[in-house]
Parts: structure tokens; C-alpha cells; sequence
């Protein structure tokens, strides 16, 4: 299998990752660091597909990756603090209720 | 498919796979640095070298801490939570295989379109820099107003008190 | 191979390049990548250590004479031998650590923060074509290096699960992710005006002579200012006094390696220097014009020499300033790093891309260096007059 | 024709800038008095300085001898023709920017002192500058349609300033009837207005050549007549001059002159002195060519426009006169004063023409601001009071207060030879005179002056001489004054105004005084520069047959009022505040009416207002029981039906509905169970039907 083949593959098992722990994480900070893994593993398939692409001189898998790195730290950021405000008023970052919820 | 590259998805998917899968918050945390130091190497290795150093500085440098500063403040660090994964957990990871099977026929399914060819790019901060101030003006532009957004923003967020209102900085 | 028709002086001054050459010529072709990694890493390991057990003495005596005593001075001659003694000492110490202690962790911290410090030096360079990996985003690099050190200091204070060295490690995350803001900042205008992330490249640009003066930019206004931020910040980051909360004997006992004794501890100790050595070297390599010489006429001194008289001179300014300079509070730390630092070097990158663009000569120097006095002054005192440095009213109801 | 400078150009700038600043005025908050201020005299000081360079072009251009300069631009277009605004910079123009601009820049100063205790300061000061910059718009405009708009923003102002204490009753009262009696003039102003168009199809001025008021369009409004032989020409600029009288105060639309005194003493300076009367004068002026247009077969008499402006202007100066001859607050004798000048005015301009009647308003507004200032000056001094009888001796209470107003009182008066309001009003009686069909007018005229030196002097005596007499009944009564200084600070007597509103005073006193030597008839400068003859110093000018005669009859006349005040008033000083006024002993019954302004107001209220009630109650009435009958009728009709329909769906609709509700809300409670606020569930949701999606897309890409 060519190379480009062997990233997408890793990036694609690497979302899945990201995305099995986001789904399935109590803590809402895991599902934020779940969510940080699959923007890396999108990250990682620009730049194989920049690096193997027809035309690599024009650099935009790479400027989309800069520019999704950086959103992605505004996101992490601005996630945090709100995480962080809501376990200020209930003292817990799980994402459902302890016992059952009962309808 | 060279040996580095495999040496470098390993550590790569046990360190991002231990954040996902570890009890322990900071464990998590430990193994995501240790997961984007493994991407960073595979950016290297695919020769955007600027990209690779920017992840480390981004992801280890800022995510990383910011999260475990999260984690310290809210004090769930102390003792490993009693049951860190929802209740039907199965199902989310399920669903996360059942992406990467359709992810992985994908590929497959694709992999005769895809190029083949790999000629090195040569890739200097230099064009970066120029792409940057010159095709990407405005896409930068635009990021620069959302980082102070988030800046700020982030900081009214987590300067509010339980009570409500808003501390000043000092 | 532009080494082997040299004359004399370039001979001494590439003598390191030509050995690795000549050492180099008896590895099979196979290995030639390996070996020569290798044997640019090698002294690099062998000669920074050396530097940390020579520059522990130094301190300890320098300390010493400022505090009006002498210092180690019975091991050997003059106490020359001390750090060869505390080596030996922490070596055969017992390695304690705590029950409660996160193991691996625990382990992993010092290693990692050691591995980081020697990794920064792999763009540093010391001298002549004398650099491990020129890489093209060598400045860049080392900065990325330098947020490894953090989750190091993290790892060393959270997993040995004591108070102290968790609010050694908090306050040490906080002050770092908040002068490396400024750190970056001010290394930035060389960048700048070098136009290169490489810091080859950058020494390069510093090289050139008029007359008998080196084109060092320290010898700029805003190559000043920019170092002087620079240096302030590499003190924070890398927490010696008047920065050294997170370690402040007085207060945490040894803050985020209070648990850490033996080698460990050793090579916490190693890692801390090491990390100045690098962030000096980095200053050395961004203003003080890296391996150049001070003057045209002494060029025929070997580079890696000046490299190191210049390490050795700021060495002893860090160990000047530790002697002299009492200790900050943490909301003076970081009202100075977000209020001062920041606007300064914000300022300082203005006025480099100004000096770029204004016609050569004393009318830009001496505008320029205006233009950064006044700023500076004004600042300065703007923040008196909000009394951001006051002395803090404590409220013990709280 | 040389090209238009730069000043006319942009003669914009001068009305620009006070509305500029009041629009920055409006944004600032009620503390920045200081800055508001500032910014409007600094505005209308920049105004001026502009002013004076339009006027000193103009006198280039007068020595050019060309009589106006304008600047058109297209506005706006409808149909296949474009409307197109325009400057006009010519004599009169000049003249009535530097009047305005300098007597509104003394009065912003003096309202500096004057208001400096009322809270809503800065918003004083945003309705002074948008008013002077409207008035200045009224000024510059070469449209007829831009003067209109301008002239409403006028209006607009003066609404907003004379109720600018709208807490008080009376002021809001007084501030509608001001907007409600000038819009019924300004209903014939804009009928007229619109007939011009569709006449001449133009409504610029001056058009080279084309415009509305230049000879062509003149002949052609000749041309048609109307009922009664009245030339259209002459009808339109009858309609014209309605607005104009509405605006100025002539009888019969004179009844909000009065009242509008409720407003801050400045504003009435400003307003009903300086500007604001004078804009219908200015129009009347500004339509000359059209008000004089006549045909040539009877070119030797006068046009019917002229005619009437005269006669309503003669009867408008002696009513005016009459009635300010029984009032007691000191604001309204000069707004009755006011009005009577303005009769002058039109008398003046119906007989004499532009120059004279142009003179007179200048000089008046001058004299008249320079009054009302003091007016202002005295209430503040008396903090508050406004009521003659208690005032007195307060010639050595405020000094220059006296000297000043003992000034502005003279030229009102037209005292001889020395004083401005002299040479101007002599000159509209002269013009009067040598007019063979306006003799009852030039008698009116005099009789009028009689009167105004009578009742100057019976002020002055009044205000000024004998001890001072305070009010029985405390402040309260003057709800006017409520945030004027008798609130603040405790009223110690009558005290001298603070030297902000002293210095406008002298300044305005000394111009009342020498301005008149600017049209005497030796050195007839001001009709030369309005009508463009040559000037020169002669003392021949006085040899005109029956000047001099005139001339010593109106001295006499007013040296005979000022006895007979004297005499009346001034023989013994009026001791107690409570001592009926001797005329009103003499005389009571026609004291009375004069008091009560003829009772035109009543008059009104009896008619017009009563009619309009009286119709207002009809429409009522037809309104309960015609259209509601009917609007019964239809809804029983429409209940009807609604009955019906109700019917229909009971039996028809509701069960099909409530089934299709039933079906409806147990599939929402099954969608009720997926949405149970789990964020992973939700995520969950999203990725499998991205599987689906993607498996989809694949499914199709292979077949």
C-alpha cells in the first residue's frame, strides 16, 4: 500500500479514537481532549495529502493546518472556561447525572 | 511505509489511545502530550517541518497545559473519579469503530485514485511566510480576531464568580 | 569541504568540524547519518555538564563573596573539587520516593526535563559551522522545546502528590506560560531582522564588520531593549532568583522537586542549568552575535571560544543578579510579565519593523532609541501611578 | 461673469457648522457644559469669520457690479427633469449673514451666563446652534424648496426652544400655538410655492436667467391672470407672503408672538428680535422681483402684493404699538414692540423697496436683541422676575444694564440724528410718504412711532427710575424661571448680570447706535450696496423734496412721545407695585382691551378654535351612530358566518385535527426520549448518520 494510503489510515484510526472517547468520556474536559485528537487527525491528513498532492508548491494543506491549530487552541480556551464556569456553579464536570435521570 | 513511519504511528495511538482510555486525568494528559509529540514527528517526517514545531509549541506548549491547569482547578486530579466513562460507553465506542471501518473502506476504496507520487517538497519558512502575507492575508486576518476573541472571552469566562458577577483582574 | 585548504587560524577554529570529518572517513557510508549525529551530540552532552559542575562552583563562591563569605572551599585546591564531591554525593544517596507518589511519573519528570534542556541545544550554534541541526525553524524550534520543560515541571510536582510541590509546580506552570509570551516576543525582533527562523542564518547576519564594530544587534536600540527582555524573561523562565517562587526555599521548601532527592533531584538540578545555558545561548545567538568575534581584529580567536566567554560572562550576570536582587511576590510576578513585559516587547517588534523600513543612519539609531526611552518611561510610570506594584493589603479574614 | 469663488462655492459651510456642532452637542452628556458651549460659539464663530468673507466678496463683486453669484447642482431627479438646489450669495445675503452670525454669536455668549444654572444646558445650546444654522440655510438657499425646508427646521427649533421649559404648561402651550399659527402661513407659502413650480416649472431663484424670480419667468407669471384680474404673478407672491407674515408676526397670525415669550430670554432675543421674525422679512426680500412684478400697462402703481404687504404691515406697527403700550411684563412689551417693528419692516419694504426695508431690519435687529439681552440681564439681575411693576430703581442696581438698554430704547424710539433706529424707520415713513396711495399707511405709521416712544419711555420709568419695588407673592407664580437662579442662590435684590452677558450688551449697544449712519441719506451706503447705485458723501441727499419735513415731523413725533411718557410716568415716581397704572385710571375700558391685545386671542378661541370643536363633536357624533350602525351590520353579518364556520368545524374539522394532534404528540414523545439534554448522545446521533451518509456516498460512487 502506498504511503499516502498508510497516513490516511492512521489519521482516520486516530479520529476514531478522538471520537470513541468524546462519545463515550463522562468528564466533558476528555470529550474537549477528544475532540483536540480528531482536529489532529484532520490535521495530519492535510499535510500527508499536501505532501503528496499534484502540487505541493501551493502550500494549502499546510496553511490549513497553521490555521486550524490555532483555532483549535481558541477552542480549547475558550472550552475550558466555559467548563471550568459551569463547575463553578455545579461542583462537577460530568457530562450526565451521577444516578439515573429519572423521567 | 518506512520503519520510522511505523515507530511514530505506534507512539502515536498509545499515547492519544492511553488519553482516551486512562483513568486517571492526568495520565490523559501525559499521554496527549506524548500523542501530539508523535504527530509533530510525523509532520516532520512528512517534511513540513514549520508545522510540526508550531504543533509542538501549540498543542504541547498551550492545549496541553491549559487542560491540566483545568484539571488541577477543578481538584479532580487528587484521586482517580469513580467511574470516568458513561454509562453506555459500549455504544459511543462502537459507533467510533463503525466510523473507522466506513473511514478505512473509504480509503480503500479510493486508494487506486489516489497520487502515488511522492516528490519532497521543499518547504522553507521563507514560502510560509510569504503565503501567509500575501494569498492567506485574510484567512490570518480573520484568526487574529478570533484569538483575541477568545482571549478575552476566556478571560471574562473564567474571572466569573459563582455568585455571578464579574472580579476584575486583579 | 571548505576545510581542508585553511590557514592556521581557521585550522583552531574549525579543529572540532575537521575531527568529525577525519573520524567520519572511517564509519561504512551506511552508518555516516547515525555516526555523525552522534558525533555532534556527544560533546554536546559531555561539555554542558561540565559547564553545570564548573558554573555550581562558580556560584557557590560568587554567592559566597557577595555575601561577604568564602564559599566551598575545602574539597581540593580553593574548593575546586566541591562539584565533583556533590556528584558523588547524590549518586550514593537514596533514591526516596513517596508511597503515595504517581511511580511512573515520578520517574519520567527529571528525564524528561533533562532530555528537553539537551534538546534545545541541537539548534545552538557554538561555533563555525559547529551546530547539530540547522534547522530552517531553529528559533522555532527551540521555543517548541521549551514548552516540553513545563509539562516536565507539571509531571515532577503533581505526581509526587505533596502539597508543596503541587503549588510549586502551579506557580511554575503560571510564571513560565507567562513569560514565554515575553520571551518570544522579544527573540523575535532578530528574527526579524535577519528574516530567518534559522539561527545559523541569524549569527550570520551578526557577523560582518564595519570597521573594527561586529553588526551585533545588541548594538541597536531595539537589539538592546530586545535583549534586556529577553534576558529578564529567560531568568523567569527558567525561575532563578528574583523570579524563583516556585522554588523559594523561604516559602516551599523546593517547590516542585521537594520530593525528589538522589540523582533525581541531581538532575532536576542539571536540568534547571541546563536550561539557562540553552536560553543564554539563545540570547548569545539572537544579539550578542552567537560565535562572532567582539572585534574584526580578533578574529583569528577560535568562534566556539567567544561562544563561551560570552555564555561564561552572562552566566555571571545570572549569578550578579541572584546575589543582589531580592525576591518578587507572585501578583508583582505577573502584573510585571502581562503589564511591562508584553507592551515592551510589543513596542520593541514596532520599532525593528520601523528601523527596516527607515533610511540607514544616526538619525534612525538615535529616534529609534528615543522612541523606547520615552515608551519605556511613560509606561513605567503610568503603572506606579495605577499602583500596580504597591505592596498588596493582605486580608486575613479570607 | 467671472467664476464663482470659492467662498460661494462653498457657502454651505456657514449653516454647515452650527448644525454640525449641534449634532455633536446632541451626543454629549448633560456634564460637558463646557465643551458644548464651546461648541457652538466656536462653530458660530467660525461661521462669522466665514460670513465676513462671503460679505467682503460681495463687495468685490459689487464693484464688479454684479449683483449675485450662485452655485447650482443637480439634487434630485423625477421624470426626465432634475431638481436642483443651490447658494446665492447677493447683497442681502451678505448683509443678513453678518447680522445673523454676529448678533447670534453675542447671544450665545450672553445664554453662556444666562443659562449657566439650568441643568438641560446642553441641550440649550443643541437647539440654539441647529437653529442658527437653519436660519443661515434660509439665508444662503437659491430654491425656493431648500428655503422651505429650511424655514421649517426654523420652525422645528423654535417649537423645541420656546418649549425648552416644557415642565411648564405655559411654555408647552405657548411653544404649539408658535408651531400651529406659523404652519397656517406656511400652507399659503407652500401653495404658492408649488403653483411657482408648475408655472414657471423652476423653483431656483436665480438661474442664469432661468430662474423663478428673474425677468423671463416674471413675464411669463404676468402673463396669465387669475379671478379678479390678479395676475398670477401677484397671487403667488400673496400666497408667498402668508408664510412670511405667519413667520414675522403680522396680523393677523401675530397672536403666537406673544406667548412664545415663554421661552429663555436669549431665545426670544434670538428668535423674535434678531432672526427668526426677520426670515419673513428676508422672504418678502428675497421676493421682491416677484412681489413687484407688474404689468406694464399700469407699471405707475405699485402691484397688488406690494400694496397689501404695505397696508398689512402699516395696521400690524400701529396694533402692535397699541397693545404694548398696556402690558406689564416686560417681555411682552418688547414682543408687542416686535411686531410693530416688523409691520415697519413690511410697510417699509412694500413702499420703499428691499433697501429700506432691508435697513430697518437691520438696525432693529440689533437694537432689538441689544434689548431683549437686557431684558435677560434685568430677570437674571431680578432673579426671575419678569413683572414691571415690580421692578424700579435699578439704575443703580445694574448700571450698564441701564446704559445699555437706555441705548437700545433710544434707537428703538428712533431718537433724532444720533441713533439708528432713526435714520431707518425715518426712511420707511419717508418712503411711505412720497407714495400717493399709502398715505393712511405713512399716518399710521407715525402715529405708530408716537405710540413706541410712549410706551419705551413708560418702561423705562417703569423698570429703571424710582426706588425698587419687590413682588408682593413669591417666585412660585413664575413657573418660567424654574431652573433660572431665584431657585439656586436666595434673590439678595437685584444684582448686576455676571460680565458674560454684559459684554454682548455694550457690544450690541454700540453697533444700535452707529449703524444707522450706514443709510443716512447723506451717505446712502446700504441702498447703494443693496441697489446698486453709486455712493457718495453728499450732504444733497437731504435736499430730496419733503425728506427734511418728514424728517423733523418724526423727530417731533418722537420728542412728543417722550414728553408724554415722561409725563405720565416719569413725573412721580411709581411708589407702590399695587398703584393702578395711570392710563388705566384715566382710561380703564380701553386700557383693557389693550391689555388683553384687542382680544384677538379670545376672538380666535370663540371662532376658530370653537368651530373646531364644534366639528370635532360632529364627526363624533357621526361616528357612534352613522358608520357604527354600519360597522354593526357588518359584523352581525360577518357573525353570522362566523357562527357557521364554528359549526362546520366542531363537526367537520376538530376530529380529523385531534386525530392528526394525537398521531402528532406521541411521535413527540418518542423524539421526546432522544432529546434528553446527553451532549454525547447527541454526538452519537451526528456520527452514525455521517455513517449512513458516507456509506450512502460510497454505495452510489460504486454502482
Amino acid at each position: 500500500m502506498t504511503p499516502l494510503t498508510s497516513y490516511l489510515l492512521l489519521s482516520a484510526f486516530l479520529f476514531s479514537i478522538g471520537l470513541a472517547g468524546a462519545l463515550s468520556r463522562r468528564s466533558s474536559i476528555m470529550v474537549l481532549i477528544g475532540i483536540e485528537i480528531m482536529l489532529n487527525a484532520a490535521n495530519l491528513n492535510f499535510i500527508a495529502f499536501w505532501r503528496f498532492g499534484p502540487a505541493p508548491t501551493a502550500l494549502t494543506g499546510v496553511m490549513f493546518t497553521i490555521f486550524s491549530i490555532a483555532v483549535a487552541a481558541a477552542e480549547a480556551a475558550v472550552g475550558l472556561s466555559i467548563i471550568l464556569a459551569v463547575y463553578r456553579r455545579t461542583r462537577s464536570t460530568d457530562l450526565e447525572p451521577t444516578e439515573a435521570p429519572h423521567r | 511505509m518506512t520503519l520510522v513511519f511505523l515507530i511514530l504511528a505506534a507512539i502515536t495511538i498509545l499515547g492519544l489511545g492511553a488519553a482516551m482510555s486512562l483513568r486517571n486525568p492526568v495520565h490523559c494528559v501525559v499521554g496527549l502530550t506524548i500523542g501530539f509529540l508523535g504527530l509533530a514527528a510525523l509532520y516532520l517526517q512528512l517534511g513540513a517541518q514549520f508545522v510540526g514545531l508550531t504543533q509542538v509549541l501549540v498543542y504541547v506548549g498551550a492545549v496541553a497545559i491549559l487542560i491540566i491547569f483545568a484539571i488541577m482547578m477543578m481538584r479532580s486530579s487528587e484521586s482517580p473519579e469513580q467511574q470516568p466513562y458513561s454509562r453506555s460507553w459500549r455504544v459511543g465506542v462502537a459507533i467510533a469503530f463503525a466510523v473507522y471501518c466506513v473511514l478505512g473502506w473509504a480509503v480503500h476504496f479510493g486508494a487506486h485514485t489516489l497520487p502515488t507520487q511522492a516528490a519532497t517538497p521543499e518547504l522553507s519558512v521563507q514560502q510560509i511566510g510569504d503565503a501567509l502575507l500575501h494569498r492567506f492575508v485574510l484567512p490570518l486576518e480573520i484568526i487574529a480576531v478570533l484569538l483575541t476573541a477568545a482571549l478575552i472571552g476566556a478571560g471574562v469566562l473564567a474571572l466569573q464568580d459563582p455568585a455571578g458577577e464579574v472580579r476584575g483582574p486583579r | 569541504m571548505i576545510v581542508f585548504s585553511a590557514s592556521g587560524a581557521e585550522r583552531a577554529d574549525q579543529i572540532f568540524v575537521l575531527t568529525k570529518y577525519w573520524l567520519m572517513g572511517y564509519v561504512p557510508t551506511a552508518v555516516q547519518p547515525l555516526a555523525s549525529a552522534v558525533l555532534s551530540v556527544v560533546p554536546i552532552l559531555l561539555v554542558f555538564p561540565l559547564i553545570f559542575a564548573i558554573t555550581t562552583l562558580l556560584e557557590r563562591k560568587g554567592l559566597g563573596r557577595i555575601q561577604n563569605r568564602y564559599g566551598p572551599n575545602r574539597v581540593g585546591p580553593w574548593g575546586l573539587l566541591q562539584p565533583m564531591a556533590d556528584g558523588l554525593k547524590s549518586l550514593t544517596k537514596e533514591d526516596i520516593v513517596p508511597d503515595s507518589a504517581d511511580k511512573w511519573v515520578h520517574l519520567c519528570a527529571p528525564l524528561l526535563l533533562v532530555v528537553a534542556s539537551f534538546l534545545a541545544y541541537a539548534v545552538l550554534p557554538i561555533g563555525r559551522n559547529m551546530v547539530v541541526a540547522n534547522l530552517s525553524a531553529g528559533v522555532l524550534f527551540f521555543f517548541a522545546i521549551g514548552a516540553l520543560v513545563e509539562v516536565a515541571i507539571f509531571m515532577a510536582g503533581w505526581s509526587s502528590r505533596s502539597k508543596y510541590s503541587l503549588l510549586g509546580a502551579m506557580r511554575a506552570i503560571a510564571q513560565m506560560v507567562s513569560y514565554e509570551t515575553p520571551l518570544v516576543l522579544a527573540g523575535l525582533v532578530a528574527v526579524m531582522a535577519t528574516g530567518s527562523l534559522s539561527t545559523v542564518a541569524i549569527v550570520e547576519a551578526q557577523a560582518q564588520y564595519t570597521g573594527i564594530f561586529p553588526h551585533w544587534f545588541v548594538f541597536t536600540p531595539w537589539g538592546f531593549a530586545g535583549f534586556v527582555l529577553f534576558m529578564i524573561a529567560a531568568t523567569a523562565e527558567s525561575n532563578r532568583s528574583p523570579f524563583d517562587l516556585p522554588e523559594g526555599e523561604s516559602e516551599i521548601i523546593a517547590g516542585y522537586y521537594i520530593e525528589y532527592s538522589g540523582f533525581k533531584f541531581a538532575l532536576f538540578f542539571l536540568g534547571e542549568y541546563l536550561g539557562m545555558f540553552a536560553t543564554s545561548g539563545m540570547a548569545i545567538t539572537l544579539f550578542l552575535g552567537g560565535w562572532s568575534a567582539p572585534f574584526s581584529f580578533l578574529t583569528w580567536v577560535p568562534s566556539y571560544l567567544w561562544f563561551f566567554i560570552k555564555l561564561l560572562a552572562i552566566t555571571c550576570g545570572f549569578i550578579w543578579v541572584r546575589g543582589t536582587l531580592p525576591r518578587l511576590r507572585m501578583d508583582q510576578l505577573m502584573h510585571f510579565a502581562w503589564k511591562f513585559m508584553l507592551p515592551m516587547t510589543l513596542l520593541n517588534i514596532f520599532v525593528a519593523a520601523a528601523w527596516k523600513f527607515l533610511p540607514a543612519g544616526i538619525v534612525r539609531w538615535f529616534g529609534c532609541a528615543i522612541f523606547l526611552a520615552i515608551a519605556f518611561v511613560l509606561l513605567t510610570r503610568g503603572l506606579k501611578r495605577r499602583g500596580e506594584f504597591r505592596a498588596r493589603q493582605y486580608r486575613f479574614a479570607e | 461673469m467671472p467664476p464663482t469663488a470659492w467662498i460661494v462655492r462653498n457657502l454651505w459651510l456657514i449653516p454647515a457648522l452650527p448644525v454640525l456642532a449641534a449634532g455633536c452637542i446632541a451626543l454629549l452628556t448633560q456634564k460637558r457644559r463646557a465643551l458644548a458651549a464651546g461648541l457652538a460659539i466656536g462653530s458660530m464663530f467660525v461661521s462669522f469669520l466665514l460670513a465676513i468673507c462671503a460679505f467682503s466678496h460681495m463687495m468685490l463683486l459689487r464693484s464688479q457690479g454684479i449683483y449675485h453669484q450662485v452655485f447650482n447642482f443637480h439634487w434630485l431627479q423625477f421624470g426626465h427633469q432634475w431638481l436642483s438646489l443651490g447658494w446665492l450669495l447677493d447683497p442681502i445675503t451678505a448683509l443678513m449673514l453678518l447680522m445673523v452670525t454676529f448678533v447670534g454669536l453675542l447671544i450665545f455668549i450672553f445664554s453662556v451666563g444666562y443659562m449657566s444654572h439650568d441643568e438641560n444646558f446642553t441641550r440649550f445650546f443643541c437647539f440654539l446652534a441647529l437653529f442658527a444654522g437653519a436660519m443661515l440655510g434660509v439665508l444662503i438657499a437659491n430654491n425656493l424648496l431648500l428655503l422651505f425646508m429650511c424655514w421649517e427646521v426654523v420652525g422645528l427649533t423654535s417649537y423645541l426652544l420656546i418649549g425648552f421649559w416644557f415642565t411648564n404648561p405655559n411654555a408647552a402651550a405657548a411653544a404649539k400655538k408658535a408651531f400651529i399659527v406659523t404652519r397656517i402661513g406656511d400652507l399659503g407659502f407652500l401653495l404658492g410655492m408649488v403653483w411657482l413650480y408648475a408655472q414657471s416649472g423652476t423653483l431656483l431663484f436665480y438661474d442664469g436667467g432661468a430662474g423663478a424670480i428673474e425677468p423671463k419667468a416674471i413675464a411669463t407669471l404676468l402673463s396669465h391672470n387669475t379671478i379678479w384680474g390678479l395676475t398670477v404673478a401677484s397671487a403667488i407672491a400673496l400666497l408667498i407672503f402668508c408664510g412670511a407674515a405667519g413667520k414675522s408676526g403680522q396680523v393677523p397670525l401675530h397672536v403666537w408672538l406673544p406667548d412664545a415669550m415663554e421661552g429663555p430670554t436669549p431665545v426670544s432675543a434670538l428668535i423674535h428680535a434678531a432672526t427668526m421674525v426677520a426670515a419673513g422679512v428676508f422672504l418678502v426680500a428675497r421676493m421682491y422681483p416677484l412681489m413687484s412684478a407688474q404689468i406694464s400697462a399700469l407699471a405707475s402703481t405699485p402691484s397688488v402684493a406690494l400694496q397689501v404687504v404695505t397696508w398689512v404691515g402699516a395696521v400690524t406697527a400701529l396694533f402692535g404699538a397699541l397693545i404694548a403700550v398696556a402690558q406689564f411684563d416686560i417681555k411682552r412689551i418688547l414682543a408687542y414692540s416686535t411686531i410693530s417693528q416688523l409691520g415697519y419692516m413690511m410697510m417699509g419694504l412694500g413702499a420703499g423697496g428691499v433697501a429700506v426695508g432691508m435697513f430697518h431690519l437691520l438696525t432693529h435687529a440689533f437694537f432689538k436683541a441689544l434689548l431683549f439681552l437686557g431684558a435677560g440681564s434685568i430677570i437674571h439681575g431680578c432673579s426671575g422676575e419678569q413683572d414691571i411693576r415690580f421692578m424700579g430703581g435699578l439704575r443703580k442696581r445694574m448700571p450698564i444694564t441701564f446704559a445699555t438698554y437706555t441705548a437700545g430704547m433710544l434707537a428703538l424710539c428712533g431718537f433724532p440724528l444720533l441713533f439708528s433706529g432713526f435714520w431707518s424707520k425715518d426712511e420707511i415713513l419717508f418712503s411711505a410718504h412720497s407714495w400717493e396711495i399709502s398715505q393712511i399707511p405713512f399716518y399710521m405709521g407715525a402715529f405708530a412711532a408716537l405710540l413706541t416712544a410712549f410706551y419705551m419711555t413708560r418702561q423705562m420709568f417703569y423698570v429703571f427710575a424710582g426706588t425698587h419695588r419687590t413682588a408682593p407673592h413669591s417666585h412660585e407664580a413664575h413657573v418660567e424661571d424654574a431652573s433660572s437662579p431665584s431657585l439656586h442662590h436666595p434673590p439678595a435684590g437685584p444684582h448686576e448680570s455676571p460680565s458674560v452677558m454684559l459684554v454682548p450688551l455694550v457690544l450690541l449697544a454700540t453697533f444700535a447706535v452707529f449703524l444707522g449712519f450706514f443709510g443716512t441719506p447723506a451717505w446712502p451706503w446700504l441702498q447703494s450696496f443693496i441697489e446698486g447705485a453709486p455712493v457718495s458723501f453728499s450732504l444733497s441727499g437731504f435736499s430730496t423734496p419733503g425728506l427734511i419735513a418728514v424728517m423733523l415731523s418724526s423727530s417731533a413725533i418722537v420728542l412728543t412721545g417722550l414728553t408724554l411718557g415722561w409725563w405720565v410716568y416719569g413725573r412721580k415716581a411709581i411708589s407702590d407695585s399695587s398703584a393702578h397704572d395711570p392710563l388705566a385710571q384715566a382710561q380703564p375700558a380701553i386700557f383693557a382691551t389693550l391689555a388683553n391685545a384687542f382680544y384677538v386671542d379670545a376672538f380666535y378661541r370663540a371662532t376658530f378654535v370653537r368651530a373646531a370643536n364644534v366639528l370635532a363633536a360632529l364627526s363624533a357624533w357621526f361616528d357612534r351612530w352613522v358608520w357604527n350602525g354600519v360597522v354593526q351590520a357588518v359584523s352581525m353579518l360577518v357573525l353570522g358566518f362566523g357562527h357557521f364556520d364554528s359549526f362546520l368545524d366542531t363537526h367537520l374539522v376538530n376530529t380529523t385535527f385531534d386525530e392528526g394532534c394525537r398521531g402528532v404528540s406521541g411521535s413527540a414523545r418518542l423524539l421526546a426520549r432522544l432529546q434528553n439534554g446527553r451532549v454525547q448522545l447527541y454526538l452519537r446521533y451526528v456520527a452514525a448518520a455521517c455513517i449512513l451518509f458516507v456509506v450512502l456516498l460510497l454505495w452510489r460512487a460504486t454502482r
